[in-house]
């Protein structure tokens, strides 16, 4: 029995981190229809200052502001050069630009980094662990779930509740309108991306626990944020969520039940999962002609 | 074999791709002199991109110290170091090998980490006949693949295993134990081997888990590995699988509660100890290299003095490599023109290196390596060190008996 | 005169909005049928079902006399059921001609071959300079779509539907945005393509279409309201209230 | 002509290494070429590719270690291979696009990958498998570097005739159609899913004699050859190289293998200069080298007939 709850709990500590990986590269595809595969950069830019803050010794819980802030900083100035170009282009496009930067970026992380692996030492009160049923279970991950569910849903009162949502999501569908009501939806464009760059910061630097930072973890989280994004349905941010649940328990159990063959099958779950829905678990509803 | 119509169209390729700072590499451009006073070039492929590039920086770094400290200079012949990257791709290190053979000429190629990479330039230098020293691990590289240019002054994988589980036997479980590894070539052969020697000695083994290479969570496998209540555990990961698999080993409180042993690589001094806090503590591996082995100590201060970590394997894997052809070079005054004998040259007599006093098997040129037994203990000044605790001598692979 | 369609009780909802409510009329051989209504009235989204990409939610399907609920539109393109979209949808990046012969090679059944049946892809590049000359078009056909005129896009994209010489021809908006005298044109290269073909027109000029169609039906929030000759329909009080006085009044 | 020309000035002036490296760049922008296919002629971006490359490699591998080199035999078990795999990645993907085909081809090609490096009885694992046969024509062997590039050259020109054939013939044009406005392909009767289908087939299978050949460069092949970073890799060759150009592939993965052998020697950043180049590409010459070239040599016809 505890070990069936420790289980589910890996799980659910797994998909938050899926859930964290996801959110920024899901949040400017759905408002921005723009596809940023340098999303990984700025996870793993993230990891290395938790890394470093964790060690300096400066309280532990300022790292997420300073790793949002830092990689946001990072977003905004690409933002201007060169994603704002892009938006309007094809997916292949923004596809071939956003991979090509990361493959940049990757490299100038390594030479700034090093190539060692580096991980955190984290930070006294997450370092515990409960109990359940005689069944351990760190702190550290019941915060990542604590965390991850959190933000995705602070994102979601921001963005689908408030004025400020409405804003951007018309300032995508129809700029025009947009800007004869005064508002500039180039600066609001800028600020979405600048958002998702910032998650991908915060998200790595609570993500840096569970999985270091080393050279190469950059490309292994965007997989794993784009598989999230795409199998939940583009451009749905309740798609995004359900996905990373669906990705995160599916990927624990074959684990557990099948560890030697795990990403064979998890990745045929998928698979036949895109199959029988094609546009994803939750998929928005376009008129095709 | 090598071709002496040496190609003009890429001479000049060259020059335009890397300008005339570099042109004293190019083999056209200096006049055939007399053997002795020609330099010796050696190659040296290794991962400098790719997952193993934190190795292959440790493994030109150690060559490095011997070279510097040589004074650039083996035998009295100076020495020319090319480093060429494999990024962990046998089909780029096969590549890469066969420039150094083929357009720079080298006298001696070494390095390698991936033993995909190793297998595959097997049939490459051999059939160039190219005395070649190399570090990859895999059994069969002393066994079904073993070659007379090839030379290897490292463990193979076998080495470790074995000698694990004769420790394991002796001193921590004979029964109960449970097994994990990473699901590729060298996990399979670490686990495979202890398995193989635990059983024959009479132990008695648990579940036998597999990990695909490159997990990001393992924590249900650390839950099922809890739920087991094994008395002690042998598991092998390498790299940033295993920076991950003791740190949650630890999370979920695992550490302390269950012996955990494996081979040397998992517990890496430079690699992964560094990464992963006190998680490693009191875990026991069996490895070629200690740093607290009395041979190294010479190599530690100087690789320290250099500005870096204390040293793991393969930092000292590139400087005993570096030691080995300085041996061989010295025994035949500098002339490897007859590849033969300077063979049995090393072979004749011991080689001193970081790695102790290594004898060379004469049937497939594989070094005989005494084994430690490490223990993961804190040091004075609070650093993970992996501790002698015992020590195997003369440990031999069963090379092509196996 | 017989049916070449025939739409009967067709519904169709998006969510809770019904976009079509028990729609059904019917298209005889030969025949002009302008389909009018204002915006949002259903007639894009009845375009959509009669040609599969929409499947009804109630209500049926009858082709030449046979049910085709089951088809898949390709299969009822090759039937003869051909249709245009509202934007202009052309091969932007290829010439004319291999824009039209993308239809023609279809029609010739040799869409997807890879060599072999040179003798009927010549007979497909024949009718594409046949379509081109008769079209009154001043272009020789290599030029790249992109390169044409707005208006000259829109007729080769009824060209394109022309090659694939179609029993039924369902125009959506084809002279949108077109100078009075481009969509004369347009309109006239249909009526002279051939007398069997029976064609269905959604045009918001309302003179187009009662010039040129010998019946209309009168679409309005998903229902049909009124369908019948251009004397009948105007006439008809339902129809005045609902969309020719509205017209007439803005 | 001024392929062939190069081609054979080549085999009479390069060495062993550099004939061998040749060949290697030969084979691999074939299978850059084939992807081109799908990428530039039906806008479908798979991250699959090298699976269709490698299962082939394997299935040549693995059918000369039990029956021999034969070239004939090899090449043909290469292309089923090839069109094998290619037919099943089809049929999964023939419905989606965009990121969902980028994806479920990361999936299948990741499964596949999974299946080699599993298979150790068969494939060797994570090693590879060393030690093969060389190729063989008749009484002749293709072991050496000189007959191995000419080989790898003729199925290069092979296969980029093919390749524009496919794309000048009716199915071609139609998957342009498709790429362009597929739903009026739709319209005019055309089923989509069939041209994706049948363009899989195509590419698998050229992509699959290459990956036949590949394993008898080195007389080794590993499961890097199947994973999906080749197939990023095929998509940085062919954007460098030249979308939609055909000949551009080769010009891209020559350009890609010339900097990762020539540059990596001097320093570790040559994935920096890769990727430097590779965003430049995107940003200044959205149409590759290939496009480049081709307005240079446009621009350079103008000129003359001016002065003319």
């Amino acid at each position: 029995m505890g070990y069936a709850i420790v289980q589910v709990l890996n799980a659910l500590s797994f998909s938050a981190l899926l859930l964290l990986t996801a959110l920024g590269l899901s949040v400017v595809l759905s408002l921005m229809n723009f596809i940023n595969l340098a999303h990984g950069s700025f996870y793993l830019l993230g990891s290395y200052i938790a890394v470093f803050w964790f060690a300096s010794g400066a309280p532990w819980w300022l790292a997420f502001p300073v790793a949002f802030l830092a990689t946001a900083l990072a977003g905004a100035l690409l933002e201007r050069f060169p994603f704002r170009g892009f938006y309007a282009r094809t997916h292949l496009m923004q596809v071939l630009l956003t991979y090509g930067l990361s493959v940049v970026f990757a490299d100038l992380m390594r030479w700034g980094f090093g190539a060692q692996i580096l991980s955190p030492e984290l930070p006294e009160p997450l370092q515990g662990v409960v109990f359940l049923l005689d069944m351990p279970f760190p702190v550290y991950r019941l915060f990542l779930i604590g965390v991850g569910f959190f933000l995705a849903g602070i994102l979601w009162v921001l963005l689908d509740r408030t004025l400020w949502g409405a804003v951007v999501r018309a300032s995508v569908a129809d700029r025009g309108m947009v800007e004869t009501l005064g508002i500039d939806t180039r600066r609001v464009l800028s600020a979405v991306l600048v958002l998702s760059a910032g998650l991908g910061g915060v998200s790595g630097a609570l993500g840096a626990g569970m999985l270091a930072a080393y050279p190469g973890l950059d490309e292994e989280v965007l997989i794993l944020a784009l598989v999230t994004v795409v199998v939940g349905g583009l451009g749905t941010f309740r798609g995004t969520v359900l996905s990373a649940l669906v990705v995160g328990f599916a990927l624990t159990f074959s684990k557990v039940w099948f560890p030697e063959f795990a990403n064979v099958v998890a990745f045929s779950a998928m698979a036949v999962l895109l199959l029988l829905r094609p546009a994803g678990l939750v998929a928005p509803r376009l008129r095709q002609v | 074999m090598r071709d002496d119509a040496q190609p003009r169209l890429a001479a000049t390729r060259r020059r335009l791709l890397v300008g005339a700072g570099v042109s004293t590499l190019l083999p056209l451009a200096r006049p055939v002199l007399s053997q002795g006073a020609r330099p010796l070039r050696i190659g040296m492929v290794t991962s400098l991109s790719g997952p193993f590039t934190a190795l292959g920086e440790s493994m030109r770094a150690g060559m490095q110290l011997l070279l510097s400290q040589s004074g650039n200079s083996m035998a009295g012949r100076s020495v020319e170091f090319l480093v060429e990257d494999d990024a962990a791709r046998p089909e780029d290190g096969v590549r890469k090998a066969r420039k150094l053979i083929g357009q720079d000429r080298v006298d001696v190629i070494c390095g390698v980490i991936s033993s995909g990479v190793a297998l595959a330039l097997r049939d490459v230098v051999t059939e160039a006949k190219v005395p070649t020293f190399l570090l990859g691990s895999a059994n069969d590289l002393a066994r079904k693949a073993a070659s007379p240019y090839i030379v290897r002054p490292t463990k193979t994988n076998w080495m470790l295993g074995h000698t694990a589980a004769r420790w394991a036997y002796d001193k921590v479980s004979k029964a109960r134990v449970l097994t994990v590894g990473s699901d590729y070539a060298a996990g399979r052969e670490y686990v495979g081997d202890f398995v193989q020697t635990f059983q024959q000695l009479g132990g008695r083994l648990g579940r036998q888990l597999w990990t695909p290479l490159g997990s990001a969570d393992f924590g249900p496998l650390l839950t099922t590995i809890a739920s087991e209540r094994p008395d002690m555990v042998f598991g092998f990961f390498a790299g940033s699988d295993a920076v991950r698999f003791l740190r949650q080993w630890k999370e979920y409180r695992l550490a302390g509660r269950i012996p955990l042993v494996g081979p040397g690589a998992f517990f890496d001094q430079e690699d992964v100890l560094p990464a992963v806090g006190d998680a490693a503590l009191g875990a026991v591996n069996a490895f070629n290299q200690s740093p607290t082995a009395p041979a190294s100590a010479n190599f530690n201060r100087a690789y320290m003095a250099a500005g870096k970590p204390l040293p793991g394997e393969f930092s000292t894997n590139g400087y005993v490599c570096g030691q080995t052809i300085k041996a061989v070079l010295e025994r035949v005054e500098g002339d490897l023109s007859d590849w033969e004998k300077a063979r049995a040259a090393l072979f004749a007599e011991p080689v001193d290196t970081a790695f102790g006093r290594i004898p060379f098997d004469p049937r497939n040129g594989q070094a005989i390596l005494d084994i430690h037994v490490n223990e993961v203990r804190r040091s004075a000044d609070g650093k993970m060190i992996n501790t002698v605790v015992h020590t195997y001598e003369s440990v031999r692979d069963p090379g092509p008996d196996a | 005169m017989s049916a070449v369609l025939e739409v009967s009780g067709v519904s169709k909802r998006f969510g809770a909005f019904r976009a079509l409510t028990d729609v059904t009329f019917d298209v005889r051989e030969g025949e002009t049928l302008g389909l009018i209504g204002p915006n949002g009235a259903g007639k894009t989204t009845l375009f959509n079902i009669i040609t599969g990409f929409l499947r009804p939610d109630a209500g049926g399907l009858h082709y030449g006399g046979e049910a085709i609920d089951h088809l898949s539109p390709e299969r009822r393109v090759s039937r003869g059921m051909v249709r245009t979209f509202q934007k202009s949808m052309v091969f932007p990046e290829l010439t004319v001609r291999e824009n039209i012969a993308m239809a023609a090679r279809q029609r010739a059944g040799v869409g997807l071959r890879w060599g072999g049946a040179q003798r009927r892809l010549g007979a497909a590049e024949a009718r594409v300079h046949q379509l081109i000359g008769d079209s009154g078009l001043r272009r020789s056909g290599g030029e790249r779509m992109s390169d044409l005129s707005y208006g000259e896009q829109r007729i080769v994209d009824l060209l394109i539907s022309l090659a694939l010489e179609p029993r039924l021809l369902l125009l959506d908006e084809p002279t949108a945005g077109l100078a009075q005298e481009e969509a004369e044109r347009l309109l006239q290269i249909v009526r002279h393509h051939d007398a069997r073909t029976s064609v269905v027109l959604i045009a918001h000029d309302i003179d187009i279409v009662f010039g040129a169609c010998d019946r209309i039906a009168v679409l309005n929030l998903g229902q049909v309201l009124c369908c019948g000759t251009p004397e009948v329909v105007r006439a008809d009080a339902s129809v005045r209230a609902a969309y020719l006085g509205a017209l007439a009044d803005s | 002509m001024v392929a062939v020309a190069g081609l054979s000035a080549a085999a009479l002036l390069a060495g062993e290494f550099h004939l061998r490296f040749l060949a290697e760049i030969l084979i691999i922008g074939t299978a850059v070429m084939s992807l081109d296919l799908l990428v530039g002629f039906g806008g479908l971006v798979s991250l699959g590719h090298a699976a269709l490359f490698g299962a082939a490699a394997y299935a040549a591998a693995v059918a000369a270690q039990h029956l021999g080199g034969n070239l004939l035999f090899i090449l043909g078990t290469g292309i089923a291979m090839g069109a094998a795999v290619a037919a099943l990645m089809g049929a999964v993907i023939v419905r989606t696009s965009s990121l969902f085909l980028l994806i479920l081809t990361l999936l299948l090609g990741q499964i596949v990958w999974e299946i080699v490096f599993h298979w150790r009885d068969v494939t060797g694992g994570a090693d590879g498998l060393r030690g093969l046969p060389p190729l063989s024509f008749g009484p002749w062997v293709l072991s050496s570097a000189r007959p191995l590039f000419l080989l790898a050259g003729l199925l290069a020109l092979a296969a980029l005739w093919l390749a524009h054939s496919f794309v000048d013939a009716p199915l071609g044009r139609a998957l342009i159609g498709s790429r362009e406005q597929p739903i009026r392909m739709s319209a005019l009767g055309y089923s989509i899913p069939r041209i994706r289908f049948l363009t899989m087939l195509v590419a698998g299978a050229i992509a699959g004699a290459a990956g036949a050949l590949y394993p008898f460069v080195n007389l080794y092949i590993g499961p890097q050859s199947v994973h999906w970073t080749l197939s990023a890799t095929m998509i940085i060759m062919l954007v460098i190289g030249g979308v939609g150009s055909l000949w551009g592939a080769f010009l891209g993965s020559a350009v890609y293998l010339a900097i990762q052998t020539y540059i990596s020697a001097y320093t570790d950043r040559w994935q920096l200069f890769v990727g430097l180049i590779f965003v430049l590409t995107v940003l200044l010459l959205p149409n590759g080298l290939a496009g480049g070239l081709r307005r240079l040599a446009s621009r350079m016809r103008r000129r003359r007939a001016q002065q003319a």
